[in-house]
């Protein structure tokens, strides 16, 4: 065989060479230097003067005597402490004073109240409550109250068992469980006072929402959006438990108690039936509008201030026309339930954007006057500033990165959906800004009256999404969408955002790693509290936004810190430690990132969350030494 | 050269047996009267593709989305709680379990049972290879072009037993 | 109206079927119609042109041969300019007939799209493996009308329909009104219908599209607009649960496979992903034009859908027969 | 470099060395290896013609069973013969075998048999790359019927359009067996249009230049173009089926912004040029065939080549006319109405041309001139039909009904199997030594053409009546079903001629009567090499001086070509002169080999994508050893 030909030498050197870098190539690939997120803030603009401030409602009255009885602190839901002991200067010295764990591995939303000398905490599904005692060293349980709720409701949850916490009014704790049922608790004993049955979880119906008290009602609204469940807040008696009254979301406006008094400010609101016949027929007894988040209470206008969620199913193109009441705000007066009158802040809503978000009650000087306003960083990504008396839009910016809508028409109220994100059927819309978890989701943002600004924790998620056929079956989710969720723009995917209300613009913002899933908390001592996902316990300047302290937690904080003065008269600051919910559910759930639609999609944005937190409750309470 | 001739027919034999069964659209569910089921329904393509449907039109994507989970628990993973053969996938389907997972007995017929309980056997990819489809048309599942890349560091370590499960 | 018949001995005489292109029952069929006469009758000529030529080829060949006179191995140039000019004669000949169909096939376009372009109604067709989701747009949401495999149009106006499709290609093709439109999942197309005369067709699927491709059929009403008003209102009214004889079907409509799949409208039965049943008695034809609506038919085909329709996406559902008697009595009072 | 010529004492055919000693030598040479082994090992381009023309023929029969059992079941409205799922996978095998197995082929065989002794040649060039395509080519075949029989057999229609031949919606392994047979059949038809375009470019005899070229040669010339051009276009499509199937890309998913009219697009793009090479090769049967029996050259012979031309290159211009239905955009669609009726022009003028030359020759109407005028007759009303469709709005309402079916059987039965019956019979005798009977040609003839009109032409009624396209059954009372009775039963008579012809030919090749050199006293050289020819056809290279060489009188020949070995003259392009002597690759088993470890890469790939890696080594090392080169026989002498 003579020597082989030339050739066949070339094509050997070839396939070396390839071979080599190819390797190096791979070599290079390794980890791309990652930005460091959550270490300083980007300062925007100045700090709003004295003037030009936003105020608390006039007869605004932060929580008294160093007590803590409401998830959002007062019913203006500003989460703003006046205790003052901890502030920028000392609170580099924070020390853990206890812990206590509740040993349930799933998303700890709620916060504890501290009411006379005791601490009661509420855990999600099986939602046991437990009574600390603080006058006594190592705050022993004093009671503790297992409600035992269906195990099968757990299959109708959307987005984890959780449950965002009670309310403490009148000597008793009010809380709902997630086979939907509101209990009342003897504070003292821990003895049941009463129990109604709310939501037939057949239906898919849930409760995970914290009550509020108001004018003697406990005012419990409905979960189960993705499950095509109509939405409803009803109000209970805080004496019997009672059905006082019941508002739907959609439907005929007798069921959404609208009536005389009814007086939208926009004409898109105004009309007969709209429950009815924005809808295609039928399609508003599965419609959503669960009312599943918070609610605020103006005492001088009676009125009560909710948001209710997104239309069922998720796939928007079956269910043509405006869908009310879903997406909206509602106004109502609280003894009646009489509706006052009615935002829509989403009108057939495209991308999941529950309007649940908490609104902080405000007066903000308004063109020369003093406004009543309720201030909502909303999961449209605009910060809403609507007229609390008249439901009007005074002004809307975005505060996230928003590409879905151009802007609010201010005219009619109306947001600009951006033709290109439109869903067309058949075919998936890419780079949907903000996600269907919205500019912020449910975590309550906080509101310093010193320094006129709203903290808002949220998030920075773009979405791709392609809407299918959905099918309904009772019990079974009705959505018709597949999602994946990945960070926005810059990367980061959560950020705290410093906002002047009056101005309407951010003033200074944290860019933080992960989603911000936990509330905010703003204390008389200009300190704002928050943490995020992979557990880090923060503690910020109110003015400028300088991180003062940090404490790594035991799992991902997604729940709402709180602050309060113990018997001792020192002042504590509390918050659980306990991922999970929509953005936790993939180390709660133990979800597998290698299907990016998991959790309608959440999964495919905090792949990297497994490794660095695990799931596991155990409340924080920090102190001074 | 030539083969041997019972040899070829041996193999055309063999060829047509796995062939023809892993082709036949059994739509009047003949395999619900085979002795194996298992085999009747784990081995032909026809009923793999009809649970695939059935898996969006009975809306198990909601709880399970495409095998990672959400409200469910994930099926990619090839963990089963409640045993993870045809027969005992049938049964959780059927009657439901206790922590969630509705009872679809009055909502499908037995069939649409053991086709769906195929499509979710082969999600942890323990079915024959060639009855699996490449894709569904659907949004995929392949990884999107995400603006700032993230990457997963390690695979989900089996899910912690659950406090709830008393 | 039926000219096409006069000239073609050959073709069907005149007396077109429920689904014949020859129906022309609305301005776009006569259109296409009236073009296809015009392109028939040229085709007609040439042929007859062409096989005289042949003939005369043949004759004057067969001729030659007898007279040992025709051209030889290769025939000097100058013997075949007659043949070159008549070359060149019939190609221009050809280009100028080809050149006026094109205009005749423009000038029909632009009058289909004249006569398509505004439409008072819309309607939403779905394709689906072997049955059609119909849904007429309205712009109050709740006076949508959700139905399935029937389309009524009100004659004497221009109806617009939007093409799309869940799963594969399919092709809506009403031969009587229309040409046909390709319904691709993922895209739209639309198709404009201005029917002249009310009456009964039947349109088919006309891209294959699967085992039952040929059982995927529309009944389509053509009736004066104030019987597709009452139609209209009438497919409006929600169907309760009945009292009496029927609620037993009621109760097993609802409880059983029914509910998961199928909705009538006032009922909680919501499912989507099959014919909506709100007013399935009052339909001409029983699973896409499989079989004609009456009684014994709908229990046939509700006890065994796989006899009627081979490889369809209903189950058998077991059903004793009184519980089939009670439910197919149901399915009845749903008018 | 010694200006001395080397010493060249090689046998060489010349006038010393002539007659039956020549024919002894150069059969010695030229012969194919004995027994199977020979067989197998045979790169002579008549072997593998023949085996091409035997195995379409095969597969044409197959096809025609199809049908007529489709027939059965339409013979009336709701027949139970056939469920949906076996009649979907027979319509579907109906189509892709007749057009994938039998049409392309049929043409590829005659083209191989024909060309080199039209040319004056004695192989074709890489006569070894025809081997590997015929095997490739029954590959195919196999693997289709195969799957077919065992109830794998494609359900999706013979182009499968997506998302119906997506992996949702055809579950299993049929389409992946119909995309890979596409793979197959493809790569075959590439090897054969590459082979031949060498050799019609640059084997012809001395003198033949490209204006004294056959018209057949012609023909063929621009279909192995046609084919070159349009198949990597389908060989892309089915490969980003087969990734969409099996790997789970994205292709054709609407929901990830693919598209299902890509599918269309590229199908199409290879689709309309497919059915003119089918086409074409058949005019270029009808012109040698009027020309050997009208007596005279054909009329028009560069018109005629040029109309060849313009419908090859129209033909890359109108596939959007098989999509008019999609809803893309109207003025898009105008081009397409355009090209598609301008195409018409090239094939009119070549029938105008075909007419005149019986008018003025002197025609005698044997059995081949009966097929070709049936053809004439048939085709003109499958052209017609044709430009009704080129029209949107007739098509809107014809397209993709019966109407269609009509059109295409009358342009490609008529179009392309008239002219090719008539072929056989014409070459019959150059292929077996032995004529057909004219008694039963006349017989099968008449039966065929009167049994294709009863069979067609009530699909244009059935068609405007509103019957679709591939529909296992239809209900009663729509006025379908005395035309569907009609086509039936004419269907089975049709089947029946085709049968008689085969019989002829069976028959004839022992018992015709012995046929001489040139039978019909036609002008090609192919009647100048015997019947059968020798395995060197030409003892000398004819040296060619105008387009009908044997209607001249003398016809000089070329000495000079070495006889021990396998030797060719290569000429220049455009004017044939001659230019090199080139060795003819030798026979080997090496194509057989790797057709088959190309046959295991496909078909594995299939079940595993691995098998694309791990099958593309056996396929490297049989290429390899195909091409390995071991220098020339005789090595020239070496000058000391």
């Amino acid at each position: 065989m003579k020597r082989p030909p030339p050739y066949l030498l070339v094509i050997l050197a070839v396939l070396v060479l390839a071979v080599a870098v190819g390797a190096s190539l791979m070599a290079a690939q390794g980890k791309p230097a990652q930005p460091v997120f959550g270490q300083r803030a980007d300062h925007l603009a100045a700090l709003p003067g004295p003037t030009a401030r936003a105020q608390p409602a006039s007869w605004f009255a932060a929580p008294g005597n160093g007590e803590w009885t409401a998830q959002l602190g007062d019913p203006s839901a500003t989460r703003f402490s006046p205790l003052g002991e901890i502030n920028a200067a000392n609170v580099g010295s924070l020390r853990t004073e206890f812990t206590f764990d509740t040993h349930n591995k799933r998303g700890h939303e709620a916060g504890p109240l501290v009411v006379g000398g005791t601490m009661y905490v509420t855990t999600p599904y099986p939602n046991d409550v437990y009574a600390l005692d603080l006058t006594k060293p190592g705050h022993p349980i004093k009671w503790h109250y297992a409600p035992k709720p269906a195990q099968a409701s757990q299959g109708v949850a959307c987005c984890d068992v959780v449950n965002r916490g009670a309310a403490y009014a009148g000597g008793r704790l009010f809380f709902n469980t997630l086979d939907g049922q509101t209990i009342a608790l003897d504070a003292a004993s821990g003895s049941e006072v009463w129990r109604t049955k709310l939501a037939d979880i057949n239906k898919g119906e849930t409760i995970t929402m914290a009550p509020l008290v108001a004018e003697g009602r406990v005012l419990v609204g409905l979960s189960g959006g993705e499950m095509g469940v109509r939405g409803s807040l009803t109000a209970l008696d805080a004496g019997s438990g009672a059905i006082a009254w019941k508002a739907y979301s959609t439907g005929p406006d007798a069921d959404v108690l609208i009536g005389p008094e009814f007086k939208p400010f926009y004409p898109a609101e105004q009309g007969k039936d709209l429950g009815v016949h924005t809808w295609n027929p039928d399609g508003w007894r599965i419609g959503g509008g669960n009312p599943w988040g918070w609610i605020s209470y103006d005492p001088e206008l009676h009125l009560i201030y909710y948001g209710t969620g997104n239309p069922g199913p998720w796939s928007s193109l079956q269910r043509p026309g405006d869908n009310k009441w879903t997406a909206g705000i509602f106004a109502r007066v609280v003894r009646t339930g009489q509706a006052r009158w009615f935002y829509q802040s989403s009108p057939h809503d495209l991308f999941d954007y529950d309007d649940v978000n908490e609104s902080v009650l405000l007066d903000i000087p308004w063109r020369g006057q003093m406004r009543k306003v309720i201030a909502r960083p909303s999961r449209t990504g605009f910060f809403m500033i609507i007229d609390r008396e008249t439901g009007q839009v005074l002004s809307a910016a975005p505060f996230a990165h928003v590409n879905t809508a151009l802007r609010i028409d201010m005219r009619t109220g109306r947001p600009v959906v951006n033709p290109a994100k439109e869903p067309q059927s058949g075919r998936i819309t890419r780079n949907i800004c903000p996600a269907a978890p919205g500019g912020k989701d449910w975590n309550p943002s906080a509101f310093s009256p010193r320094t006129g600004l709203v903290y808002i924790p949220h998030n920075n998620l773009c979405m791709d999404e392609g809407e299918v056929q959905a099918n309904y079956i009772a019990g079974t989710p009705y959505l018709g969408a597949d999602a994946r969720m990945y960070a926005g723009p810059g990367g980061n995917r959560g950020v705290l955002t410093a906002w002047d209300p009056v101005a309407n613009r951010a003033v200074w913002r944290i860019r933080e790693d992960l989603p911000v899933w936990s509330g905010a908390l703003a204390t008389a001592g200009d300190v704002v509290f928050y943490g995020t996902l992979d557990g880090v316990f923060k503690a910020v300047d109110a003015r400028s936004g300088r991180l003062l302290w940090q404490r790594k937690l035991s799992s991902g904080i997604i729940s709402m810190p709180m602050t309060y003065q113990g018997p001792d008269g020192r002042q504590y600051v509390a918050v659980f430690a306990g991922v999970g919910g929509w953005s936790g559910a993939i180390v709660s759930g133990g979800l597998d990132p290698a299907d990016p639609t998991s959790a309608l999609g959440f999964v495919n944005a905090v792949r990297d969350l497994i490794p660095r937190t695990d799931a596991g409750g155990r409340l924080y309470v920090f102190a001074l030494p | 050269m030539s083969l041997r001739f019972p040899e070829v027919i041996a193999a055309m034999l063999m060829l047509a047996a796995t062939g023809c069964h892993r082709e036949s659209r059994d739509y009047r569910s003949l395999a619900l009267q085979a002795q194996d089921r298992t085999k009747a329904f784990g081995g032909n393509a026809f009923h793999l593709a009809q649970g695939q449907r059935l898996y969006a039109w009975m809306n198990c994507a909601g709880c399970h989305s495409h095998g990672g989970g959400g409200m469910g628990p994930p099926l990619r993973d090839d963990e089963w709680r409640y045993g993870g053969s045809l027969p005992e996938i049938v049964t959780t389907i059927l009657d439901g379990r206790p922590n969630g997972m509705p009872s679809f007995r009055g909502k499908i017929t037995e069939d649409q049972a053991w086709q769906l309980a195929t499509y979710v056997r082969s999600l942890s990819a323990r079915t024959r290879e060639d009855i699996l489809s490449g894709r569904a048309d659907e949004p995929s599942n392949v990884e999107p072009p995400v603006l700032d890349e993230r990457k997963p560091v390690r695979r989900v370590t089996p899910r912690q037993d659950d406090a709830s499960e008393e | 109206m039926k000219r096409a018949a006069l000239i073609l001995p050959l073709l069907a005489p005149g007396c077109a079927g429920i689904q014949s292109a020859n129906g022309r029952d609305a301005v776009q069929g006569a259109l296409i119609g009236r073009l296809f006469d015009v392109f028939l009758g040229v085709a007609v000529v040439v042929y007859a042109l062409v096989i005289v030529y042949l003939a005369l080829a043949l004759l004057r060949g067969r001729r030659h041969r007898r007279r040992e006179s025709g051209l030889q191995g290769e025939p000097a140039p100058s013997l075949e300019r007659p043949w070159r000019i008549g070359l060149i004669l019939f190609a221009s000949a050809t280009a100028l007939i080809l050149f006026g169909l094109a205009i005749a096939t423009w000038l029909t376009d632009r009058a289909l799209a004249k006569a398509g372009a505004e439409a008072p109604l819309e309607v939403e067709v779905i394709g689906n493996q072997w049955w059609w989701e119909v849904r007429y747009q309205d712009p109050v949401a709740s006076r949508i009308v959700r139905t399935a495999n029937e389309l009524h149009l009100p004659v004497g106006q221009t109806t617009r329909l939007t093409l799309k499709s869940n799963d594969v290609i399919h092709s809506m093709w009403i031969p009587n009104l229309s040409g046909k439109q390709d319904m691709i999942p993922g895209r739209e197309s639309d198709l404009a219908l201005h029917p002249t005369r009310t009456g009964t067709f039947r349109a088919q699927c006309a891209e294959f599209c699967g085992m039952q491709h040929a059982n995927m059929a529309l009944d389509v009403t053509v009736e004066s607009p104030a019987d597709f008003r009452r139609w209209y209102e009438a497919q409006l009214v929600p169907q309760p649960a009945p009292g009496g004889a029927a609620a037993a079907g009621y109760a097993i409509f609802q409880n059983r496979q029914c509910a998961s799949c199928h909705a009538v409208g006032g009922t909680p039965a919501s499912g989507q992903v099959a014919p909506d049943l709100t007013h399935v008695a009052s339909r001409n034809t029983i699973a896409a034009g499989a079989l004609p609506m009456s009684r014994e038919n709908l229990a046939r085909w509700v006890s065994d859908p796989q006899a009627v329709k081979p490889g369809n996406n209903m189950p058998k559902v077991p059903l004793s027969q009184s519980e089939l008697g009670a439910l197919v009595a149901y399915l009845e009072t749903l008018k | 470099m010694s200006e001395e010529r080397p010493r060249d004492d090689y046998l060489r055919d010349g006038p010393n060395l002539t007659g039956a000693e020549l024919d002894a030598v150069l059969d010695e040479t030229w012969r194919d290896g004995p027994g199977l082994m020979g067989w197998i090992r045979s790169v002579d381009h008549k072997s593998i013609g023949k085996r091409y023309l035997v195995t379409a023929i095969v597969f044409l029969g197959l096809g025609g069973i199809l049908a007529a059992l489709m027939r059965i079941q339409l013979s009336g409205p709701g027949h139970h013969f056939l469920g949906p799922d076996r009649y979907n996978q027979i319509f579907t095998m109906h189509g892709t075998t007749m057009m994938f197995l039998f049409a392309v082929p049929v043409m590829d065989a005659m083209a191989i048999y024909l060309v080199p002794l039209m040319i004056g040649t004695r192989n074709t060039a890489f006569p070894r790359l025809n081997a590997f395509s015929y095997w490739m080519y029954l590959a195919g075949g196999t693997l289709l019927w195969v799957a077919f029989v065992l109830n794998v057999g494609p359900d999706a229609g013979w182009f499968s359009y997506v998302p119906l031949a997506g992996p949702e919606y055809s579950p299993g392994k049929r389409v992946d067996i119909w995309a890979q047979m596409v793979t197959f059949t493809e790569v075959a038809a590439l090897a054969v249009a590459v082979s031949l375009t060498a050799t019609i470019l640059k084997k012809r005899a001395p003198g033949m230049t490209l204006a004294r070229m056959p018209i057949f040669v012609w023909a063929i010339l621009i279909v192995s173009l046609m084919v070159i051009l349009s198949m990597p276009s389908v060989a892309l499509a089915s490969s980003m089926l087969l990734a969409d199937r099996l790997v789970g890309t994205q292709f054709y998913n609407s929901y990830e912004l693919g598209d299902p009219l890509l599918w269309q697009h590229l199908f199409w793009f290879f689709g309309h040029p497919e059915v003119y090479i089918i086409f074409l090769p058949a005019a270029g049967f009808v012109s040698e065939i009027v020309q050997a029996y009208t007596g005279r050259q054909t009329f028009g012979y560069t018109t005629i080549v040029l109309a060849l031309c313009a419908t090859g290159l129209l033909a890359f211009g109108l596939w959007v006319h098989h999509m008019f239905a999609t809803g893309l955009p109207r003025l898009g669609y105008a081009f397409y109405t355009a090209a598609s009726m301008a195409v018409s022009i090239p094939a009119g003028i070549q029938i105008f041309c075909w007419i005149a030359t019986i008018w003025t020759g002197r025609p005698r109407f044997m059995v081949p001139m009966l097929w070709v005028v049936g053809f004439i007759v048939t085709f003109v009303i499958g052209g017609l039909t044709g430009v009704m469709l080129a029209s949107v709005p007739i098509d809107l309402q014809v397209h993709d009904t019966y109407f269609v079916v009509a059109h295409f059987h009358y342009v490609l039965i008529g179009g392309a199997v008239f002219p090719l019956l008539g072929a056989i019979t014409y070459w019959f005798p150059k292929f077996t030594g032995r004529m057909m009977s004219e008694g039963l040609g006349k017989v099968s003839f008449w039966l065929s053409f009167l049994s294709f009109q009863g069979t067609f032409f009530p699909m244009h009624i059935v068609g405007i009546e509103g019957m679709p396209r591939r529909v296992y059954t239809y209900p009663a009372g729509m006025g379908w079903d005395t035309l569907n009775l009609i086509s039936s039963i004419s269907a089975f008579v049709f089947a029946g001629s085709v049968i008689l012809f085969v019989a002829n030919m069976l028959l004839s090749m022992r018992g015709g009567e012995q046929a001489p050199d040139n039978p019909w006293g036609a002008p090609g050289l192919e009647w100048k090499a015997a019947s059968p020819p020798r395995p060197y056809n030409h003892a000398h290279i004819p040296i060619v001086l105008d387009n009908t060489p044997l209607w001249n009188a003398e016809q000089p020949v070329a000495y000079g070509l070495r006889v021990e070995d396998r030797e060719l003259v290569l000429t220049t392009v455009l004017d044939a002169r001659p230019d090199l002597r080139e060795p003819s690759p030798e026979p080997t088993a090496w194509p057989l080999i790797a057709a088959l470890a190309t046959t295991v890469m496909f078909i594995s790939s299939i079940f595993t994508p691995w098998a694309v890696a791990i099958g593309s080594v056996p396929i490297g090392v049989a290429l390899i050893a195909w091409f390995w080169p071991k220098g020339p026989p005789h090595p020239d002498p070496v000058i000391e």
